[in-house]
């Protein structure tokens, strides 16, 4: 048998409180893209971290192509021809689209750095994603979806033996998602090892060769993706049986509530739709689309320009969030650590954050008991994977993270919900149960709006879909009419008109 | 494995002890090397000269959470002292006057709110725009010449006792009282830790936060005002470099007790070991008689590591945890 | 008129300046810090007399740093004025600036500390301005050993206990406080020993206050405070105040400046039992003589030296208390 | 839909103007009235004057993009004066001496950087506490006497004019060109950004940020003892007070250029027009002869409009770029 490339021997990292990994071994082999999978909190993201040097195991070594390497870290693994797109996104936000491609590996010219012809390498790069980002921009400029492009573009551009890539398709749609295939795809053909991760179990039937299976820090087992199915990867992962996909639910569309008419902000242009009581209503549209502006917009993060909101027959001002969650409008944010979060704050803090002042005794003291069994019971009502709810949320895993955000919000009560992306990053038992919740809340005749990237998802959980393109609604979909060729013909229509 | 997460769980809870443990050493030290230090009276002293710092701490504390800072506290201090000594000396009935001080305290907090929020000028060039100005005032107003004739009455807040507890330390003691309370059990404390943490998340979660950046800024300045009501009837006068460079003291303070100027963390509880910690070292070097070059020489090096010893006793913390 | 007076006194350069008698005269003064109300009170001589002779005077501070008084030197000679009075942090540091704008025809005149190399000097002998404040404290034992209460006062070892306020942060004022220390060992003629329990730095009245509040819990028979300055001397005072042993009768303390607080502490008969009296502000007025004189007649050689008077309870009287 | 994004990829590059302008009002302003302000001889006056904080400037820039901060740099300036004021007049040769004061400002640099990346004290108080120590130490070697008898050669330094260009001056445009092309042009310079913008992704993307920190602050250092020298040669002499709060001065000039304090935002370009506005403003106000004490008051405040409205006209150049 052909050595393989990377070796991880017996690899067992503790965190306090947490075994993240527990002695796993694992091998991978020229030419192969191998899908590691499993719930949150399983591992994987711990495991790629200990590949790069990103962190130390506790004990175990990592040997590259029959070598172990010895005080790893991430610029030794780099030297090596290691690369990953890690699950956080890891830009420098105030630099340009074209230095975060090339950082620290600067082309130079005359000993100084060359930024243009850097920035038409960039292009390059970029376009083989079959998108076109201006590589003067800044990244901050860039919603998540490019965002996530650029990180992608930036692993692309190095000449490495092995890749690893931690849920890149977690904010893409399918557009970009079948560029990115075709890339990793001559990759392979190259002779580079790639490590894929994903919650997305389509897409491992798709692209990859092998797949491993991670459960609470333990490997469990490696398969060839041709002998296996989803249902028996799905077992592996979650050690139980898991039911349909996406969870039976009748739909009762009952009276309008919150009516939009003609919103415009300096990215949308004359936006406007209807949400109905036990409804859900979902937003498609490519990267970059509007879908998040949209939401914002209506949730008074951001500044509209001009438009209407209309609640229950009434007109309503919402200019700040403050304002929206007086009408009971509720935002999970797509960007967990940017607007969801506080990293640096416990689980419990954070999902009691917004509630608190319905916890304060009439001396505005806080009940702390009552706060403590309020949390526990939404820990345990998401099942959230935490030693305690004093952790901190940074420490959590990134589906644990977002289980926090939807706790949170969940207490509040609101009537209308919006969940931009609520699955980004979430293991497929867990998003069964955010399916479950959001039919719960909708059967409760609460309003419910979807924006999600996966169109899957998208299609089993709305009732009814809006498209959007390039800041306009470019069409509407009742539920028999929702397919996927449909939504892509809508999602790039007005690409077509504005040109 | 459950119970086993769920314990470790709690240890995270246990308060990392450094800064204590400097603390207790340093008292130790002074205790053996004076005879005069471990005294009832000499502690009572202690507590008076660090109760301006200390209330003030509590405000440049709930500032620095939320990733501010406030330079101009010190200038205030000159201002509200010299204004309420010449308003004093020329027979205004004290208590307007008080009334007035803690007025002119509200009032730089507004216009530090103001600038911070609506003009988006960062903290840190506000309040020192804010101190060079207010220092200048206060110049101004006092001519550079210290202003006598207060009451004799007013000497009780900074300079009376109720037996041996100095009264400023028992003001000192409430402010730090209210300040846990109001940081750990309150929506306005949460929110102070949520600026900090992350503005934008706290703004999404339906925070107004320009409004509590408005309340926190007033409050240091309320602060401030009464940390200079005593210190204006402790030394019996207005005098106008008064507070000079005490926003440095405050705030070294408030970072030695362990909260990061990034905003977002901290404890009160461990500020007030911050503060005793600056105030013990002072007193327990004067005592010792040691050269004033030295004194600062040494202070500078006990600084650095009392924060090493609290930062490692932290690491150790998690690695005992993780073991 | 401010805007119009230096181009054409630049152009008609000496011409401008002999007749300065009836030309505004221009004076620039750079002063060592503005927030010592010693300084304040020189400015204050200085502006009142500037407005009554029809000088325009420019003050700038220095705020205590040396490099300063060369900065606004040169904006001074930049922005032409006839004279310059400098109050210097340091004697040598402004040397240059005070060559380069007398090579410009602009006489330099230092007061308080002498610039060297300056056209005339109207100054202070720091050591004899602490001397005569040690020469009331000692003055004050010599009283103590004359009415046999002298016993009263020291402690157990038989030493006399002497706190000495210093301020060793700026050079003259280092000066100062020796003179205090050598003034008191000269004058007092008893046997007892002076022991200085404490020497530590301390300029204003806050600093003085925690200063004694320490040393009185230490060494509570401290009967003697000598205090380079009243300000820190009147925090002494007030700390002293709240330690109901010490009395009029077996403490002294001793500043310098002659603030009028001070001077009305001397005058209740209390702890406060001396100070020294330079008279800033008519040093402020004076000097201003001294420069017409300079700009007429040329640099003088000698050092005018300031005349101080010591103040105690026995010529209190002199005084204008309100 | 592309080009949309490509056109507002320009707009972003434009310099926003807001603190020039700012500045070019304050210069119109002293230029009418008064009537030396705009002279050959003031203006290398003002260039003199601002080379000292300048030069600082360029270290304390990099050490605040990084999100640092150099609270020791007053204190640096003034133990290598002394240091070096103490070897010059006891006939040590120049050139030698001018070597011991590099390896100093280099060594504390070097401690500086030791506390942050291994000790992992936070930059404030690791420089706190070296500000504090390193005045007390300058006392020490000094006794608190000024230092004389440096050469005469030595004055060229810091007053030397090329024509009616000043050396200082000279030396400090050098420092600010190379310190643009490093922070611009060279993998160094965009690791500084990278650190304070992001450490982690810096880390992950292979960069030893440990060195990195170790080589800002050995350069910051040696700028500060660059600094040194030229304020010894104007001065003439050892002054232990020497720098003593030049880190304020230093610090307001590098945020006024727009640098963000939390790190990874900034240009160098704009930095010098902040250190010339602060050297301008002090400069003209003394030749208005406005009051010492409403020099502050007024300071304080044009800082404060200085920062608003070059924050106004970014905001301004966002809403452009949007519409
Ligand atoms: N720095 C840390 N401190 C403490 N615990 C940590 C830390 N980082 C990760 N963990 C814990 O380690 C475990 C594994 O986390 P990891 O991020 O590897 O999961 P994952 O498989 O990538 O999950 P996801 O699919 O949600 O990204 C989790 O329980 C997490 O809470
Ligand atoms: N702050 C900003 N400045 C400039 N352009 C922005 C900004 N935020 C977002 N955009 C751009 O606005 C467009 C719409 O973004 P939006 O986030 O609403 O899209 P989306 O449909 O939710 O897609 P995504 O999957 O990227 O979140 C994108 O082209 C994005 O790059
Ligand atoms: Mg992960
Ligand atoms: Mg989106």
């Amino acid at each position: 048998m052909e050595q393989n490339i990377l070796e991880l021997k017996h690899i067992t990292k503790l965190y306090p409180g947490v075994v993240a990994l527990d002695d796993v071994s694992l091998g991978f082999a020229r030419g192969e893209v191998h899908a590691i999978v499993g719930e949150n909190g399983a591992g994987k993201s711990t495991f790629i971290k200990v590949i790069t040097g990103a962190i130390q195991p506790t004990s175990g070594e990592v040997v590259f192509e029959g070598r172990a390497i010895e005080d790893n870290s991430p610029q030794k693994s780099m030297g090596l021809g290691i690369t990953a797109i890690y699950q956080e996104l890891n830009l420098l936000k105030h630099l340009s689209v074209a230095e975060n491609i090339y950082y620290n590996r600067y082309r130079k010219k005359h000993g100084m750095i060359d930024f243009r012809g850097m920035e038409s390498d960039a292009s390059k790069v970029i376009a083989r994603l079959g998108v076109k980002i201006d590589p003067k921009v800044l990244v901050k400029e860039l919603s998540v979806g490019y965002q996530q492009l650029v990180e992608i573009a930036k692993a692309l551009s190095q000449d490495v033996k092995v890749m690893i890539m931690d849920e890149p398709s977690a904010a893409l749609t399918n557009n970009e998602l079948e560029y990115l295939f075709e890339i990793v795809r001559t990759l392979k053909k190259e002779g580079m090892a790639i490590l894929y991760i994903s919650h997305r179990m389509e897409e491992i039937f798709e692209l990859c060769d092998k797949v491993s299976v991670f459960r609470d820090g333990h490997y469990i087992q490696t398969m060839d993706v041709k002998d296996t199915n989803q249902e028996e990867l799905i077992r592996l992962m979650v050690n139980r049986e898991l039911k349909d996909t996406f969870p039976e639910f009748i739909s009762h569309r009952g009276e309008k509530v919150l009516e939009v008419k003609h919103l415009s902000t300096e990215l949308l242009r004359d936006v406007s739709f209807s949400a109905y009581r036990g409804e859900r209503l979902g937003f498609a549209g490519l990267v970059g689309a509007g879908r998040t502006e949209t939401a914002r917009a209506v949730y008074g993060a951001d500044r509209t320009l001009e438009g209407e909101i209309w609640i229950q027959g009434q007109r309503v001002k919402i200019q700040t969030p403050e304002d929206a969650i007086r009408h009971k409008i509720a935002l999970i944010p797509e960007d967990r650590k940017q607007q969801g979060l506080f990293l640096n704050m416990s689980v419990k803090d954070n999902i009691s954050f917004a509630y608190a002042p319905h916890l304060t005794n009439s001396l505005g003291i806080i009940k702390g008991k009552k706060e403590e069994e309020i949390c526990r019971q939404q820990i345990t009502k998401l099942t959230v994977k935490t030693p305690s709810d004093r952790q901190l949320v940074k420490n959590l895993s990134g589906g644990n993270q977002q289980k926090v955000i939807l706790g949170k919000w969940l207490l509040m009560n609101c009537d209308i919900l919006i969940f931009d992306e609520p699955t980004r990053g979430i293991d497929v038992g867990a998003k069964q149960e955010i399916y479950e919740l959001i039919n719960q809340l909708a059967s409760q005749g609460k309003v419910v709006i979807l924006i999600s990237s996966e169109l899957p998802e998208l299609i089993g959980m709305s009732d009814r879909v809006i498209v959007m393109a390039e800041g306009r609604i470019s069409g509407e979909l009742e539920k028999e009419e929702i397919n996927q060729e449909k939504i892509l013909e809508l999602a790039s229509k007005a690409q077509e008109v504005s040109r | 494995m459950t119970e086993w997460i769920r314990e470790k769980g709690k240890k995270i809870e246990w308060n990392n002890m450094g800064i204590i443990i400097a603390l207790a050493a340093m008292i130790l030290f002074f205790s053996i090397s004076t005879t005069s230090f471990l005294t009832p009276n000499n502690l009572a002293n202690i507590a008076r000269q660090i109760s301006i710092v200390g209330i003030c701490a509590v405000g440049m504390t709930c500032v620095i959470l939320t990733g501010g800072i406030d330079l101009s506290i010190g200038s205030l201090i000159g201002i509200v002292v010299v204004t309420c000594a010449t308003l004093m000396s020329s027979g205004v009935n004290p208590i307007l006057v008080v009334l007035v001080g803690f007025i002119i305290g509200a009032v730089i907090g507004l216009i530090n709110a103001t600038c911070i929020t609506y003009l988006k000028i960062p903290p840190i060039i506000t309040t020192l725009g804010m101190m060079i100005s207010l220092r200048g005032a206060t110049y101004l107003i006092s001519g550079g010449m210290p202003i006598y004739g207060i009451p004799e009455g007013f000497k009780i807040l900074g300079q009376g006792s109720i037996g041996l507890v100095p009264i400023s330390m028992l003001i000192m003691v409430i402010v730090f009282i209210f300040g846990y309370i109001m940081l750990n059990k309150t929506v306005f404390g949460r929110r102070i830790y949520g600026i900090g943490g992350n503005e934008e998340t706290t703004r999404l979660s339906g925070v107004n936060v320009k409004k509590e950046i408005y309340k926190i800024y007033i409050m240091v300045g309320m602060l401030g005002a009464l940390a200079s009501l005593i210190l204006m009837s402790r030394v019996n006068s207005g005098q106008p470099s008064a507070g000079d460079g005490y926003e440095m003291d405050i705030i070294t303070a408030v970072v030695l007790g362990g909260v990061s100027v990034s905003g977002g963390e901290g404890k009160l509880s461990k500020v007030i070991v911050g503060v005793i910690f600056m105030g013990v070292l002072a007193n327990g070097m004067m005592m010792l008689n040691i050269n004033e070059y030295w004194q600062r020489v040494v202070k500078g090096i006990v600084l650095i590591v009392a924060v090493a010893v609290d930062i490692r006793s932290r690491e150790k913390k998690a690695k005992l945890k993780a073991a | 008129g401010l805007v119009k007076t230096s181009d054409d006194s630049q152009s008609s350069g000496d011409a401008g300046k002999k007749d300065g008698e009836n030309k505004t005269l221009k004076v620039g003064y750079t002063v060592q810090s503005m927030e010592n109300a010693y300084f304040v009170s020189i400015v204050e001589g200085m502006k009142a007399a500037a407005k009554e002779k029809g000088i325009d005077l420019v003050v700038a501070d220095a705020a205590a740093d040396a490099s300063k008084h060369i900065s606004q030197i040169e904006d001074f000679v930049s922005q032409g004025v006839d004279a310059i009075i400098i109050s210097p942090v340091d004697q040598e540091a402004p040397a240059d600036a005070v060559k380069k704008a007398q090579d410009a025809g602009i006489p330099v005149i230092s007061l308080d500390q002498e610039v060297k190399g300056s056209d005339a000097f109207f100054g202070i002998d720091e050591s004899e301005y602490g001397r005569l404040g040690g020469e009331l404290a000692g003055q004050w034992l010599n009283e103590k050993e004359s009415d046999g209460t002298i016993d009263e006062i020291v402690n157990d070892k038989d030493e006399i206990e002497v706190v000495v306020v210093r301020y060793d942060q700026i050079p003259s004022v280092i000066k100062r406080a020796d003179g205090l220390k050598k003034g008191l060992e000269d004058t007092y003629t008893g046997d007892k020993k002076i022991n200085y329990v404490y020497e530590q730095n301390a300029a204003d009245a806050d600093t003085g206050y925690n200063l004694s509040e320490t040393a009185l819990t230490s060494n509570p028979k401290v009967s003697m405070f000598i205090c380079i300055n009243d300000s820190s001397a009147l925090g002494v005072y007030e700390s002293c105040l709240t330690h109901k042993e010490h009395t009029p009768d077996n403490t002294c303390i001793i500043g310098l400046d002659a603030l009028p607080e001070a001077l009305k502490l001397i005058s209740q008969d209390t702890m406060y039992k001396g100070t020294v009296d330079i008279k800033p502000a008519e040093k402020g007025a004076d000097v201003l003589d001294l420069v017409q004189d300079v700009i007429k007649n040329g640099p003088k050689s000698e050092m005018i030296v300031y005349d101080m008077s010591q103040v105690t309870k026995e010529n209190i009287g002199d005084y204008d208390i309100k």
